[in-house]
């Protein structure tokens, strides 16, 4: 892009090393442990600094934490870096308890679902933190590098409270805190004192611009550095203007088909389920409305995440002959009718990959109907649970672990939803949530996932990608935990 | 006239008494808000414990009575989403409103007023047909439709404007087009008949009679009881642009109170939604009471008994 | 000749509407608890006494309270205070039923047949009202009526399917009088029937009522602004000023022997259509305007105008008086006395 | 050369409406003598305030003077542009309308309406201006004039602004004043207060009138030569005491019976039979024939020409055509 | 008897009126019609697209739900890769615009017209009853119309929308709700204003009852304008639901609206123009349609169109 007078709102091309980033929502709070997004885990991670963090090649690394070790098979020690918090004071194992336990029993956090394993938190020195988990936990580390687990200032806090503290938040990131204009824009400058490497921006603002062809227009005459979520209709745009690129990245988040296994319905038949699997077209929804990207999977766990089966990435079982066939066998020759629930605006294009499914099952004699449903009354059909046969829903792994993932084939969680029952999946995952060994544990995973990719609770469609819109004077490489780092991105 | 200020704001107390129920029936049934705030991934004890910490298991009349309770003290109630008192919320959306419905306000009178005035002079002439052509056009297009094609022309194409955000005055100008033409297009019409109308009356016939000139004739005798019905239309209009805004508070990412009440709404974020209907309601009012005042001063004939 | 018909009609000679202290005090504007601030005294203590078959006219300028008068003796219009009589019943403590039999008796015309017709009815549908709500008539025999009371008022029968813009102001005020003598009421208040018509058209209707008054033995109480036509119908005149009955007699008596310097005033000056009277006209020109209704002065209401007014009209309210010959007039100072 | 201020000559008036087009004028001939008051009567819709608006050239859009002349000081008022015409009125003549309660713009104050006619044709300052207002408003009879300046017309009876529309039509001494129906929606007690204000007005400054009524004794009072019309056309002129005394015309004598009169008692009213005829529905022939008890064949067939008599009163009817002369 | 005579010949006389009857049907209007260009050009836009939305399913040359996954995003016919089986092109799934905009004609006039229905009806009787019998109904019926007033109506909207799945009967039900409260303020005025008009103190004075009077003499005096304001306010639904759409709360597929077609072409302005403009273009002329025909019928609607000079005032 060229300048202009907008540039008062700050782009890349002004001297000052300032980045802009857009997203397509703001983010939900301040608090990071009420949060639970990713647009807010973009601006929390800058901001606040977690035991362990994930790092580009998404691998575990200690943050805050210096050492650690297992004391036990429920409690592990941790000791602290010498850090300092954005207003001076230093991080303490003090700090620590006070934020975990305010996760860990505070019902109205959104985080506070993902600590319920945590069992106590004790300070055994200034700098020296104990966690004792109910039950062996192989995923503790995971859970210390998720949102949620941010490290807030106890003293601070518990001195302006919880409405001081969202006026202005402290954190010990290497971003600090200067101004949040809600639906507008966090404005954040660099922490001088971060215990890590120097920050590299002089302002970071992140923007909140819901309309997709705004935020490419704000990318393409040069209002912002990097913007996110970019449709596949604006790609051509972004990519035959000079000056910005198109960046393709991966995420956790998988489409799939939740299915009522539950007796009545006729999806109970697993004949039927896998008529509807045949009749899908994965490949051809990502070549055709994704425009190639996403990735068509059998299974939750995509690559990437701990646990993941390869051999269910990238495959393709569609069949539409078979499909009239199984229909045929389970006794329905001149097809079924059923009911399909989707949402609407809440992922990338749902409803027109709903409606091409629709037309998809129409060809294999499955007479879909669709309901189509806006974001927060979606929500409310799902989770009433009041939906029919078939929901489409895009879920993502917040652990990067398999265990998060597959609790869905449990029948306590599964009740009343697909209401899907099998005992040895049942089996293979509570063993393997106490399993510290990882090699077994992922074997588990794996063969659960085989499971489901045959009996078919779930049908899956493809692993989402994500878009990014990039100032052609940035580096940027996507994340599969989509989050942004950004001391990650460089001037060039 | 103070006796008539003081009736319209004592009126008001009622007014404002059931829209709050109105609206707290309406979000009530509008259903949990805490499907709405928990990830899909989350469990229905999950859900359960958030709901009894919120206290959003009681039955529907404990919450309304605690909510009128908490009302009468001046508290809405805390932002589920925000975890905040739900008023400086909403009061902080408010210059970006005024802003851009004061911009918008502008912008139609500037165009309404001398289009109206033209082709009411020249009534059925080629240029009458275009205008009322013209207004029509402006009131069939969507606002969202308008606002990304402006942006698409005057910022992305020939970057004459920033394309988004709140900022300077130049930030203003195409939300404010975009809002202001649906009003402009109407006010074109209504001064454009008014006009019409008024040029037709006796006194328009007395004005002539001692000879005064065509232009003070329309300008000075005519315009100003045109502007009546205009000033009441523009009252109006207010409510519209304070809470309707929010298509276009969307497409130009401007944080206006408009857009802070729908994502409430989807949100079930019911204190949040009575502060900003409370604080919209009342400033509707206050402005119809002040168009009202400005109607008295315009017009003469009116007293204020 | 109108005696006649009385006596035939009933024997024992009670009046057919009786009206006593009759006001009507319109409310302009509320204090905050809704408590009457300020109020127009359109109409103040008026009695009236109407016999079978005799005509009243009513004069007095503008804004008089002549036509709020005449509502409420109907009662479309609720007196502040005061009572009526209408064949001895109490009018204002009637039941929605009496009133309902009442309406049937009372009828009125009114001063505009521009707006005094829906424009939306055809006259058929209009003149039909009455004999429908009532339920007079139905099927042919209301066709025969109303076809009938078009002849009666000089309409074509061919004219009933039309709307009433189709007619001109002559016609749409007959279309008013044969809705209301549809009905055959005993008492008719025309409220200024032909001010608003050509002087032509005036008194073709003019003659017509006369006509329709003998004809159906009707009493009518007729009130006009223009002196001329009033005198020419009626055989008793009331002169109202500010809401009062300042005068009343016999119109004979009442242009001969005028007693109320307002309604010398009055008709003085009225203009006489003929040049050859205009030097030997005397003219009682009254300079001023009228006094405002919302605070009438607490004497006579006619002390600021009046030429001969002195200290006793400014504080004390003349009563309404008669003569031996049963001139009635209210001032202190009456002429011809 | 005459001593006429304005002759008015042929006239023909048309509104070109949808529905075809209506001869609201048609042919009206007649001139004003300086200081002369002259009477124009006729019944509702005759044609009386469309000849006055015309000799303003104040007709709007449909309508349109489609032939005639109105010469004023002997120059053609149709021929005048509308920058020359702008300086006649008001000035040169001004007008008076029908309707007190709504000619006056609602939004100023009287005297702001006032001092604008003053300043638009004479070169004063707005103090000046204001002062000549104040004593028109004396001159008109308004009580605390000074004070009623300020006052907005809503707030004054219909008398009061009757005189306001007298001070304004009177704020640049016209030659000539038009007073269409001035006094219709008026009392009479007020009626006679305004006639006798115009009656002074012509006696002092010599200023000719106009006065539109279709009210017989407000011309008996004050007029000194009548003109009735009939659907859109003269059909009777006359010194107003042999107008009086001897109508010619069967509408005027029509017209003369049907007035109810205070002082003489006890006769029927006659009365004109039937309606009068809309502009557009003028039948061929006399326009007066369905009315007319004398009626005759030749009434039907042609209508009858204006004809003027040596006198110099004028009529025009079948009935009085052979006795005289010349042909308008 | 001489008056009589005389009256008789009256009414013998020709009526001073226009040579056209108002009651006169087909044939007045036609003419009324035609002698207004915009008027005519209105009712022929009105009419076209009544006509294509009965006829919707025989003209339609495309299935409009049928994806065509090899021929997404084709320009108009007269563009380069455009195809004249697609006259208009296709959107982002392969489906025919011309198509769906025919079949969207339905959905569009179907919610106009209906929720103005609805709240017009709303509307009018709440007016009337305001308006005519004052006092405490007025003063509570004027409390809440206030109200409706100061509450913004898309809250309204949204709230009920998120309640109840978004279907062509709850946009109806939804946008007739909110939108009566214009209906009764602009009919109580009305009202007020012919209760007071002589005909109806007439009426009353012959004793007729109240609901006769509303019926026979109210409501046929109002019903004009109201006409007028509803055939104005369906072009205001039409795009009314074109913002819901925006708003992910209109009309719900497989049922097609311009509203929704517009909002999910928005984003492909940039690059694929037509799929927004042509349902953009449809909203436009039928609006103008509507407008153009609301506004001859203000005018023939407008007693003073048919009274004299005098009668109309
Ligand atoms: N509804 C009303 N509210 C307030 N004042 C009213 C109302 N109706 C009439 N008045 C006032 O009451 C007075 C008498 O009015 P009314 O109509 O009876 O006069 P009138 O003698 O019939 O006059 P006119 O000759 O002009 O018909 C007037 O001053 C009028 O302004
Ligand atoms: N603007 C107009 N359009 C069409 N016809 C008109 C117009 N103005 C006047 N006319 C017609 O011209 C005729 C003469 O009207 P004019 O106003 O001169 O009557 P008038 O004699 O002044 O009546 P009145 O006594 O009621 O004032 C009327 O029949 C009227 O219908
Ligand atoms: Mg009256
Ligand atoms: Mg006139």
């Amino acid at each position: 892009g060229c300048s202009n007078e907008g540039e008062t709102a700050g782009g890349s091309e002004d001297d000052s090393n300032t980045l802009v980033l857009a997203q397509a929502a703001d983010i939900p709070s301040i608090d990071p442990q009420n949060s639970l997004s990713t647009t807010g885990d973009r601006v929390h991670r800058n901001m606040f600094s977690r035991l362990f963090m994930w790092d580009n090649e998404l691998a575990l690394q200690e943050d805050l934490v210096d050492t650690y070790k297992q004391i036990d098979e429920e409690t592990w020690e941790f000791t602290l870096k010498e850090a300092t918090f954005h207003n001076g004071e230093v991080v303490t194992a003090e700090d620590v308890k006070f934020s975990l336990e305010r996760v860990m029993t505070d019902e109205t956090l959104k985080e506070y679902p993902y600590f319920k394993q945590l069992k106590e938190v004790n300070v055994k020195d200034e700098q020296t933190v104990e966690i004792i988990t109910d039950g062996p936990m192989p995923t503790i580390l995971n859970l210390l590098a998720k949102s949620g687990s941010d490290i807030l200032p106890k003293a601070y806090f518990e001195e302006v409270g919880i409405e001081g503290f969202q006026e202005k938040p402290i954190g010990s990131g290497p971003y600090q805190f200067e101004d949040w204009i809600r639906d507008d824009r966090v404005t954040l400058v660099p922490f001088e004192d971060y215990y890590g490497d120097k920050p590299k921006w002089d302002k970071v603002e992140v923007r909140a611009i819901p309309e997709s062809s705004t935020r490419v227009g704000e990318l393409l005459t040069g209002g912002v550095d990097v913007a996110t979520d970019i449709p596949p209709n604006e790609w051509e745009r972004v990519e035959s203007e000079s000056g910005v690129d198109l960046v393709n990245g991966e995420t956790t988040r998988v489409s799939l088909l939740m299915v009522r296994t539950t007796e009545g319905y006729v999806t109970s038949d697993p004949k039927v389920r896998e008529a509807i699997d045949l009749a899908i077209d994965q490949q051809a929804i990502v070549d055709s409305v994704l425009q190639g990207t996403g990735v068509p999977v059998r299974t939750r766990v995509p690559e990437g995440v701990f646990g993941t089966n390869p051999d269910l990435t990238n495959t393709r079982v569609y069949d539409v002959e078979r499909a009239k066939e199984l229909l045929a066998e389970a006794g329905h020759p001149d097809g079924i009718d059923i009911t399909f629930t989707s949402s609407r605006g809440r992922y990338p294009l749902d409803s027109e990959v709903a409606q091409l499914i629709v037309s998809m099952l129409s060809e294999a004699g499955i007479n879909a109907e669709l309901k189509l449903l806006e974001s927060s009354a979606f929500l409310d059909e799902y989770n009433s649970k009041s939906n029919e046969e078939l929901i489409m829903i895009g879920l993502a792994d917040g652990l990067l672990d398999a265990s998060y993932s597959l609790v869905h084939y449990t029948e306590e969680r599964a009740a009343g939803q697909t209401d899907y029952k099998n005992e040895e999946v049942e089996e293979l995952f509570n063993a393997a949530g106490q399993n510290l060994d990882e090699e077994e544990r992922k074997k588990q995973y794996q063969l659960i996932q085989e499971i489901v990719a045959e009996e078919r609770p779930h049908i899956f469609l493809y692993q989402n990608a994500v878009n990014y819109g990039v100032s052609e004077s940035i580096t940027f490489t996507p994340r599969l935990d989509e989050a942004i780092r950004f001391d990650d991105l460089t001037k060039k | 006239m103070k006796k008539y200020l003081v009736k319209r704001l004592l009126q008001i107390i009622p007014v404002l008494f059931i829209i709050s129920f109105v609206v707290f029936v309406l979000v009530y049934m509008a259903g949990d808000p805490v499907a709405l705030m928990l990830p899909e991934d989350a469990s229905e004890s999950d859900r359960e414990a958030m709901r009894a910490a919120l206290g959003l298991t009681d039955p529907f009349y404990i919450q309304y009575f605690r909510f009128v309770g908490d009302l009468i003290q001046g508290n809405f109630g805390t932002s589920f989403r925000y975890n905040q008192a739900a008023l400086p919320l909403v009061l902080e959306r408010l210059p970006a409103t005024f802003e851009l419905a004061a911009a918008s306000m502008v912008v139609a009178t500037l165009m309404a007023i001398p289009l109206g005035i033209y082709s009411a002079r020249k009534q059925n002439s080629l240029v009458d047909l275009f205008i009322t052509g013209g207004s029509v056009l402006g009131k069939a297009m969507p606002n969202f439709w308008l606002g990304i094609l402006l942006i698409l022309l005057f910022a992305v194409n020939i970057q004459f404007f920033p394309v988004s955000g709140r900022g300077t005055i130049v930030h203003m100008i195409l939300p404010a087009i975009t809002l202001g033409t649906g009003i402009a297009a109407e006010m074109t019409r209504l001064i454009r008949s008014n006009m019409l109308e008024i040029l037709n009356q006796d006194y328009i016939r007395t004005a002539r009679s001692k000879g005064v000139s065509s232009n003070i004739l329309v300008y000075k005798h005519a315009f100003r009881n045109s502007l009546i019905p205009v000033v009441t239309i523009m009252g109006l209009q207010v409510s519209h642009l304070v809470s309707g805004a929010l298509i276009t508070e969307s497409v130009f990412s401007w944080p206006g109170i408009g857009l802070l009440l729908v994502q409430a709404v989807n949100g079930r974020d019911m204190a949040v939604v009575q502060a900003a209907v409370f604080v919209i309601a009342l400033l509707v009012i206050i402005v119809n009471l002040i168009t009202d005042l400005i109607y008295r001063l315009l017009d003469p004939r009116i007293n204020y008994s | 000749m109108t005696q006649q018909v009385q006596v035939k009609q009933s024997t024992i000679k009670a009046p057919l509407l009786e009206v006593k202290e009759l006001s009507k005090h319109f409310v302009v504007s509320t204090n905050l608890f809704g408590k009457p601030k300020e109020s127009v005294k359109a109409v103040n203590g008026v009695n009236l006494l109407l016999e079978k078959g005799e005509t009243l006219g009513i004069v007095g300028e503008s804004g008089c309270g002549k036509s709020t008068m005449g509502n409420t003796i109907l009662r479309l219009i609720e007196p502040t205070e005061g009572s009526i009589f209408f064949e001895g019943q109490d009018v204002l403590n009637m039941t929605r039923a009496q009133l309902q039999e009442m309406r049937k008796e009372v009828q009125m015309i009114f001063q505009d047949p521009f707006s005094s017709l829906n424009p939306r009815m055809r006259v058929f549908d209009i003149i039909a009202e009455p004999l429908r709500t009532h339920k007079v008539a139905i099927g042919k025999e209301l066709h025969r009526r109303v076809y009938e009371l078009l002849d009666l008022v000089g309409l074509d029968q061919s004219q009933a399917d039309r709307f009433p813009h189709q007619f001109s102001g002559g016609q749409r005020q007959r279309i008013g009088i044969a809705r209301a003598i549809a009905l055959n009421p005993k008492l008719i208040v025309c409220d200024e029937p032909v001010s608003a018509l050509d002087v032509s058209i005036q008194a073709q209707i003019l003659n017509l009522l006369l006509e329709l008054k003998e004809k159906l033995q009707l009493t009518l109480i007729f009130i006009g602004h223009g002196i001329p036509a009033v005198k020419y119908i009626s055989d008793r005149i009331a002169v109202m000023y500010m809401g009062e009955i300042v005068e009343m007699a016999d119109k004979e008596s009442l242009f001969s022997k005028t007693r109320h310097p307002y309604t010398q005033g009055l008709i003085s000056a009225v203009p006489i259509p003929d040049p050859s009277l205009r030097e030997d006209s005397e003219d009682v020109i009254l300079e001023k305007d009228l006094p405002d209704q919302r605070n009438l002065p607490k004497g006579c209401s006619f002390y600021s105008r009046c030429p001969f007014a002195t200290e006793k009209c400014k504080e004390e309210k003349p009563k309404l008086k008669a003569n031996k010959e049963g001139h009635l007039v209210a001032c202190h100072y009456p002429l011809h006395a | 050369m005459t001593d006429n201020l304005l002759e008015v000559k042929n006239l023909h008036t048309h509104f070109f409406t949808e529905n075809g087009v209506i001869p609201s004028v048609n042919g009206v001939t007649f001139s004003v003598k300086k200081g002369e008051v002259i009477g124009i009567v006729g019944e509702s819709g005759c044609g009386k305030s469309v000849t006055s608006l015309s000799i303003l050239q104040l007709i709007n859009k449909p309508g349109k003077i489609v032939e005639g002349e109105i010469r004023f000081h002997d120059k053609d008022l149709t021929t005048f542009s509308e920058k020359d015409i702008r300086k006649i009125r008001g000035n040169k003549i001004s007008m008076i309308f029908q309707e007190p309660l709504t000619s006056l713009n609602p939004v100023f104050t009287i005297g702001h309406q006032i001092s604008e006619a003053i300043r638009l044709h004479q070169k004063v300052d707005k103090k000046e201006a204001k002062q000549r207002s104040i004593t028109l408003l004396s001159k008109v009879g308004m009580a605390n004039p000074e004070r009623q300046y300020h006052a907005f017309p809503h707030l004054l009876s219909g008398g009061m602004r009757q005189r306001v529309m007298i001070a304004m039509a009177l704020s640049c001494n016209p030659e000539l004043l038009i007073a269409d129906e001035p006094t219709t929606a008026l009392d009479v007690t007020i009626q006679k207060q305004i006639l006798k204000l115009m009656k002074n007005l012509s006696s002092e400054s010599n200023t000719s009138i106009i006065l539109i009524t279709h009210d017989l004794g407000v011309i008996a009072e004050m007029v000194d030569r009548v003109v009735v019309m009939y659907g859109g056309e003269i059909v009777e002129e006359n010194d107003v005491y042999s107008l009086f005394e001897n109508p010619k015309h069967p509408y005027t004598k029509g017209l003369l019976n049907s007035t109810p009169k205070i002082h003489r008692l006890k006769e029927k009213l006659q009365s004109i039979k039937g309606n009068v005829p809309t502009p557009d529905q003028l039948p061929s022939g006399c326009n007066f024939q369905d009315r007319c008890p004398f009626a005759m064949k030749k009434c039907r067939e042609i209508s009858p020409d204006l004809v003027v008599s040596s006198d110099g009163s004028s009529v025009r009817c079948w009935l009085h055509q052979e006795k005289e002369v010349v042909n308008v | 008897m001489q008056g009589n005579a005389e009256a008789k010949t009256v009414g013998g006389i020709r009526p001073t009126v226009r040579k056209v009857k108002a009651s006169g049907g087909f044939k007045r209007w036609c003419r009324l019609l035609l002698q207004s260009k915009t008027g005519t050009v209105g009712f022929i836009i009105v009419l076209i697209v009544v006509l294509v939305a009965i006829f919707a399913d025989l003209i339609v040359p495309h299935d409009p739900a049928e994806n065509n996954l090899s021929g997404m995003l084709l320009p108009p016919f007269w563009m380069d890769g455009g195809s004249t089986s697609y006259l208009l092109g296709t959107d982002n799934l392969g489906r025919d615009i011309f198509s769906r905009i025919i079949v969207g004609t339905r959905v569009s006039l179907l919610v106009g017209i209906f929720s103005v229905v609805l709240a017009g009806i709303i509307g009018l009787l709440v007016g009337v009853a305001a308006g005519y019998y004052g006092k405490w109904v007025d003063t509570i019926l004027m409390r809440i119309v206030d109200s409706f007033l100061a509450i913004p109506s898309i809250l309204f909207i949204l709230v009920v929308l998120a309640v109840f799945e978004p279907s062509i009967m709850t946009l109806i039900v939804v946008i007739g709700l909110t939108n009566w409260v214009s209906y009764a303020r602009v009919v109580r005025s009305e009202v007020l204003s012919v209760k007071e008009r002589d005909f109806v103190r007439a009426s009353h004075s012959i004793g007729t009852k109240n609901t006769t009077i509303i019926k026979k003499h109210i409501v046929p005096n109002i019903i004009s304008s109201f006409i007028v304001i509803s055939a104005l306010s369906v072009a205001t639904t039409i795009i009314l639901e074109a913002s819901l759409s925006f708003l992910g709360l209109g009309i719900q597929p497989p049922d097609v609206s311009w509203g929704a077609m517009l909002t999910d072409g928005r984003n492909y302005l940039a690059t694929n123009w037509w799929i927004a403009t042509f349902p953009g273009i449809a909203i436009t002329i039928t609006v103008l349609g509507i407008i153009f025909l609301g506004d001859w019928l203000r005018d023939v609607l407008d007693p003073r169109n048919y009274f004299s000079k005098k009668g109309g005032a």
